[in-house]
């Protein structure tokens, strides 16, 4: 198993954001958490890379403990994070941009590879390196944040809501990256709000409510229940 | 685009400021009649200069806070301290006005200027607005100096009168020639002060500027000029402070350029941070607090300076939210130990 | 709300004792031989160099006076039979009016004191209502303003003003010169203003032309521009009285980097300063006012006890000189008056025979420029750098303008 | 004889606008990173200028081995800061500022209990003046304007080509996206510090030799400083290089012409209408 969650609690004051989340990952595949927004799934995403220290429970990534873990080692050990809104550095290059990605990384020529496998990934990218990230187009910006996490080599891909404000024309393109990636032995965790789609390309689901998971399943036969088609697939 | 939910928790801690803001206006009030008596009982001259200190630092200080309520970090406050202090003093000596006629002016005047800088400049956010608003103060004290005619150049403007007397037939004159009448004068002042700031906060005013500070884009939405509002509050919160600054003028008889620099700011902001900036109440407490310690320290000849500054790292780092955030912090000590048990016990995996 | 009741009730009693320190601080009435000795200067800041030193050296005096060093040969000093020690109390006014008002206050109507040293005219005009109206005896260093220093202010007293010696000065260098042209420079503030006008008066008196007059920002260090417009002016002499010890070394290096090649006129020089600063070769040409090549006992015995006690890293030069005859002469008075009343001492001080580090005669002066004598005349050196030496070129003159 | 003048006149807004640029430069990187106004860069400035005067004088080393000794001494006494009183509080900008005010008093104060009154020299390594075109400057005035230009480039070079400024870059814009690639912010934080704190001391140390030192000498530097950062935009380092010099020259030009009691007034009333008309300042751009 890659990613195992036990029991998962976050507090925000007194207030508590997730209240006893249990979740697995293994690895090569697809898992997707789906569910309502403002349900706290994206905080699940920031405690996992250590952003949000949980109040209890525990995270086991490859097997150790990731407790106290400052963010830096989490992304060293392996687990990078697309986060949402496309958040890339507005005022740095696109060449910059990837390599703020790889900023861990020591092994110059592995590097040099997935830099060209990014570009291979995003083709649009090669055109504007030396652009400004914050003068692209939202698709644009989403797909270098993708090409940014991937910079890091990752074993675990956290992608926060990569669909959010887009087009349809290009959430399609994003899921066909999405599969992409996947296709070359990343394992994924992708948190989503349309549940279709991510069903479509999941292996595994979660549904996510209010703080708790309520279902979970194979991806396929998640979408053939009555329940979570009726609450979340729109009928 | 994310839909906010009303949260129950804070509507409940309104109305439980509500309460407390009508027991606090109790509390005030009886802190003035309180001040109301003290010269009766206090002859020390020297007690009385610091509570009128205190009185006059106070407006500055609940002014200032108020215009950093607005969302603008004003670095020149000296500028219209000075623009009162020297306008009142040219209105009395040059004009022959009386002061009570020169410190509405002198107020006015002032508040004039708010607009005029305010106008181009309320728009611009954090460091630039503090930039040029300290640029402004600077200015005219460089005017000051540079002028002679009539600004008195460095060596200041000396041996201003105070204010003229009043006289209530067959009751009392006040003539000023005592530390009493300033004292009374000061305080009024005060009151009248803390009121029409109180009242601003409490008004829509205050509302529409919470909202804003709150991140809510509400009120932006609903289409208020904030723009407006911020000049009217700037010009009446500098206003004010000029007519504090008017007052200090005609009780020391003496005003230089000097008196009017950035450190007056400076001093200002720092009542307001380490006091709480949250409550009203809060830079009233910073600048009380503050005050009485320069004057404990000052016994302390060239370490006074060192404990101040100690004392002031000390509070910002321990107390974030400021000294009047200390009852409460203290209170809560005692429940949090309770609640911590009750945690320890749900923690268990059992 | 019990519990922040009594929360609050704690920090006011917290607030009380701050309160209860602040009268309890000084115990005046407990110790009927002590008298208080007030001093308002600047203890913080960029002039607290000066400010610290002066109060370093006004409780030298006053150890030297309850000890009975120097020429004090008895221990305290004694009104009506009753002996008496001074206690200095030091608070700093950071060149903020509203502090030095706030310090006048605290020591005149908490601490009850009478007798007030005090730095920079500026900060005595901001609380000489006070200290007049409480017939406080108030010494003021520097600046020797007519502003604050006439027959209006009774109380108002100076230290010995060197600037003022301009008039012995200029006459000396129109007569024994062929230097025509003068510049004047001054910081912009209260102590460069006076100064300036100091230096005009004695000039006016003279054939000699003023070429150049400004100020500058106190806090300047780099002079390279203000240079290139005086060098502009060709004057003969430049006039730097009063700037403070440290922007006056670095004057003097950067006119000689210019290449002005002419003399400066200086007053209260920290030599040890230039030499270091500026090199003493730069220093070739310049007047000092004012200095003896030999210090006389009086001044030998202040700096071997400043060093002593305060450490060669805290000498402040001849300005310890000048801080420190008032305290023995004020105490004289007191025991001569043989009462403490202000207007009997102020009386008597104005009659007296003074003995200064300076030497002798010493006595006050200034009902020709200030309407009242308040201003101590004694006589005044001026020494020149010759060629690495110091030269002295006017010995025990009076500045007779004055009288 | 007005060819030579104008020249003089240039070679002071030069030297001037140096030495400015020099003050400026860890005040705005400060700014541009962390988005604190850091007061205490007044105080850190008097330390390094101190550190030349003990490094130099009393324990009589090499300038040019006090040069580095002195600028990672305080750079690390920044780092210690950073920890021990800013990070608590690194969200909140306006206490920062003010905890800085309250640092650079306290600093200041303690300075004359430790460093003494008398106000210090360091003698200079390069004496005598250059001359051209009968313009004069001295040596040790060349030599600052030559390393201050080239400390300008280096932290240029440092934020735009290394691994570190690209980290520094990322962080200065979005704090937590860059800690999601493993650029921790608390490195950052702490090498700002380390940075910023060591540029102000290299500027002390650069000056010692020219001006003189006192323990309140960083309080007026700061506020150059601000003035300097406020008109070239803030945390812009091009633009903080280009308002030095601007307000270099009028200084020079204005001193020179219309003399010194005029140009610092003007200096202000010419800032303040430039960023009325302008508010980012040269190089800024509002920060969201």
């Amino acid at each position: 198993m890659l990613l195992e969650v036990r029991n998962l609690r976050i507090r925000y004051g007194k207030v508590e954001a997730i209240r006893g989340v249990s979740l697995d990952v293994e690895e090569g595949t697809l898992v997707t958490l789906i569910g309502a927004n403002g349900a706290g799934k994206s905080t699940i995403l920031k405690s996992l890379s250590g952003l949000v220290p949980p109040f209890a429970g525990e995270i086991r990534f490859q097997g150790q403990m990731l407790a106290g873990w400052k963010p830096a080692r989490i992304v060293k050990a392996g687990m990078a994070q697309v986060p949402e809104g496309a958040r890339v550095f507005a005022k740095l290059t696109v060449a910059e941009n990837l390599q703020a990605g790889a900023y861990l990384r020591k092994d110059k020529e592995k590097v040099a590879l997935d830099y060209q496998r990014v570009l291979r990934h995003f083709p649009i990218l090669k055109e504007r390196l030396n652009q400004k990230a914050g003068t692209m187009s939202g698709g644009e910006r989403q797909m270098l944040a993708f090409g940014r996490a991937l910079m890091n080599g990752p074993k675990l891909l956290l992608l926060d809501e990569p669909s959010l404000g887009l087009s349809p024309l290009l959430v399609h393109e994003i899921f066909k990256i999405i599969e992409a990636i996947k296709g070359e032995g990343v394992t994924i965790l992708l948190v989503e709000q349309n549940a279709r789609k991510a069903l479509e390309v999941a292996d595994k689901a979660y549904v996510f409510e209010t703080g708790r998971i309520v279902f979970e399943g194979p991806a396929h036969e998640l979408m053939d229940s009555e329940e979570v088609k009726k609450a979340y697939l729109g009928g | 685009m994310t839909r906010v939910r009303p949260d129950p928790d804070r509507q409940g801690k309104f109305l439980g400021e509500m309460k407390a803001q009508q027991k606090s206006r109790l509390y005030f009030l009886g802190l003035f009649v309180l001040l109301g008596l003290v010269p009766l009982v206090l002859r020390s001259e020297y007690y009385l200069h610091v509570l009128i200190a205190m009185f006059y630092h106070v407006i500055y200080a609940t002014t200032y806070r108020f215009i950093l309520r607005t969302g603008q970090f004003h670095f020149g406050a000296h500028a219209f301290v000075g623009i009162g202090a020297y306008a009142s003093v040219l209105l009395v000596m040059r004009a022959g006005w009386s002061f009570w006629l020169a410190m509405p002016a002198a107020g006015l005047i002032a508040a004039f200027f708010a607009v005029l800088i305010g106008y181009p400049t309320l728009r611009l956010k954090g460091i630039y607005f503090a930039i040029i608003t300290w640029g402004f103060g600077d200015t005219l004290r460089f005017i000051y100096m540079r002028f002679k005619e009539p600004f008195g150049g460095p060596l200041g403007i000396f041996a201003i009168p105070g204010p003229n007397p009043i006289t209530i037939p067959g009751l009392i004159t006040i003539d000023f020639s005592q530390k009493t009448h300033f004292y009374f004068l000061a305080l009024a002042l005060m009151i009248v002060t803390l009121y029409i700031l109180h009242r601003m906060e409490q008004s829509r005013f205050g509302l529409i500027f919470g909202a804003i500070r709150e991140g809510d884009r509400l009120a932006r939405a609903v289409g208020i000029n904030i723009m407006n509002y911020k000049v009217l509050a700037f010009a009446v919160c500098s206003g004010l402070g000029a007519m504090a600054g008017s007052f200090y003028a005609h009780y020391t008889y003496y005003i230089s350029p000097l008196d009017f620099s950035v450190l007056l700011t400076i001093y200002l902001a720092i009542y307001t941070v380490v006091g709480g900036q949250e409550r009203y109440a809060g830079v009233i407490v910073g600048t009380v607090v503050l005050m009485l310690a320069g004057e404990v320290f000052a016994g302390y000849s060239h370490y006074q300076l060192l404990m101040y500054s100690g004392f002031l790292i000390v509070i910002l780092l321990f107390l974030p939210g400021g000294l009047i955030s200390l009852p409460g912090l203290l209170t809560r000590v005692g429940s949090r130990a309770e609640e911590k048990e009750g945690e320890k016990f749900r923690n268990d995996p059992a | 709300m019990k519990a922040r009741a009594m929360i609050w009730g704690k920090i006011l009693m917290v607030v009380a004792g701050c309160l209860l320190l602040l009268t309890g601080a000084p115990a005046a009435e407990d110790q009927p031989k002590e008298v208080l000795l007030g001093g308002i200067t600047a203890l913080s800041g960029p002039a607290a160099p000066w400010g610290i030193g002066m109060q370093n050296t006004w409780q030298m005096a006053v150890d030297d006076i309850n000890n009975g060093g120097w020429w004090w040969q008895k221990k305290g000093f004694t009104v009506d039979g009753q002996k008496y020690n001074w206690k200095l109390t030091v608070y700093d006014h950071a060149f903020d009016a509203a502090k030095a008002v706030s310090a006048a206050n605290r020591l005149i109507s908490r601490d009850g004191v009478k007798y007030i040293f005090a730095f920079d005219g500026g900060m005595i005009k901001a609380f000489q209502p006070i200290s007049e109206r409480a017939k406080v005896l108030t010494v003021a260093y520097a600046s020797p303003g007519k502003d604050y220093i006439n027959p209006q202010n009774f109380y108002t007293w100076m230290y010995g003003v060197d600037c003022i010696a301009a008039v012995i000065f200029y006459p000396w260098l129109e007569k024994n010169t062929a230097y025509k042209r003068i510049a004047i420079l001054e910081p912009d503030h209260w102590t460069g203003h006076t100064t300036a006008e100091a230096s005009r008066f004695g000039i006016s008196k003279t054939q000699l032309e003023i070429v150049f007059d400004e100020y500058f920002p106190p806090d300047t260090t780099d002079f390279y521009p203000i240079l290139t417009r005086i060098i502009k002016t060709k004057p003969d002499l430049i006039d730097i009285g009063n700037v403070d010890p440290a922007a006056r070394a670095l004057f003097v290096k950067q006119a000689r980097e210019m290449g002005f090649k002419g003399p400066m006129y200086l007053i209260t020089p920290d030599i040890a300063n230039l030499k270091s600063v500026a090199g003493w070769e730069n220093c070739e040409g310049l007047y000092f006012l004012p200095y003896e090549i030999e210090l006389t006992p009086g001044q030998k015995h202040i700096e071997k006890v400043y060093i002593e006690r305060y450490g060669e890293e805290n000498w402040i030069g001849s300005l310890a000189y000048l801080l420190w005859d008032f305290a023995f002469w004020l105490t004289q008075a007191i025991e001569e008056a043989g009462s403490f009343d202000t207007t009997a001492v102020c009386n008597h001080l104005e009659k007296m025979k003074l003995k200064s580090v300076f030497g002798e005669p010493a006595y006050f002066a200034g009902q020709g420029y200030y309407g009242i004598n308040r201003m101590p005349l004694y006589p005044y050196n001026v020494c020149q750098v010759q060629k690495g030496q110091l030269v002295q070129v006017i010995t025990g003159a009076y500045a007779d303008y004055l009288k | 004889m007005e060819i030579t003048e104008l020249i003089q006149i240039t070679v002071n807004a030069i030297s001037i606008g140096a030495i400015y640029a020099l003050l400026a430069l860890g005040l705005t990187l400060l700014f541009g990173i962390m988005d604190i106004l850091f007061f205490a860069h007044g105080a850190m400035y008097m330390l390094g200028a101190y550190a030349a005067y003990y490094l130099c004088t009393k324990l009589g080393l090499n300038y040019f081995v006090a040069l580095p000794i002195g600028v990672i001494l305080i750079g690390l006494i920044g780092v210690v800061m950073e920890k021990g009183l800013f990070r608590p509080i690194r969200n909140d900008h306006v206490a920062i500022i003010f905890l800085a005010i309250g640092l650079n008093w306290f600093l200041e104060s303690t300075g004359f209990v430790v460093f003494g009154l008398r106000p210090k020299p360091v003698a200079s390594v390069f004496t005598g003046q250059a001359h051209f075109f009968g313009a004069t400057i001295s040596w040790e005035r060349a030599v600052v304007v030559l390393i201050g230009l080239l400390a300008v480039l280096a932290l240029y070079f440092f934020l735009m080509k290394t691994r570190w400024g690209l980290g520094m870059r990322a962080f200065a814009e979005d704090p937590l996206t860059a800690e999601l690639q493993g650029i921790s912010n608390d490195t950052v934080c702490s090498l700002g510090f380390l940075i910023g704190c060591g540029l102000a001391a290299l500027a002390g140390l650069l000056v010692a030799p020219i001006f003189i030192l006192t323990p309140t000498m960083g309080s007026h530097a700061v506020l150059i400083s601000l003035l300097v950062i406020g008109l070239g935009g803030l945390g812009s380092i091009p633009g903080a290089l280009i308002s030095a010099f601007i307000i270099g020259i009028i200084e020079s030009f204005g001193t020179s012409y219309l003399g010194a009691d005029i140009t610092w007034g003007m200096i202000f009333i010419f800032v303040i209408i430039f960023l009325i008309i302008r508010p980012t300042g040269i190089m800024g751009v509002v920060r969201e």
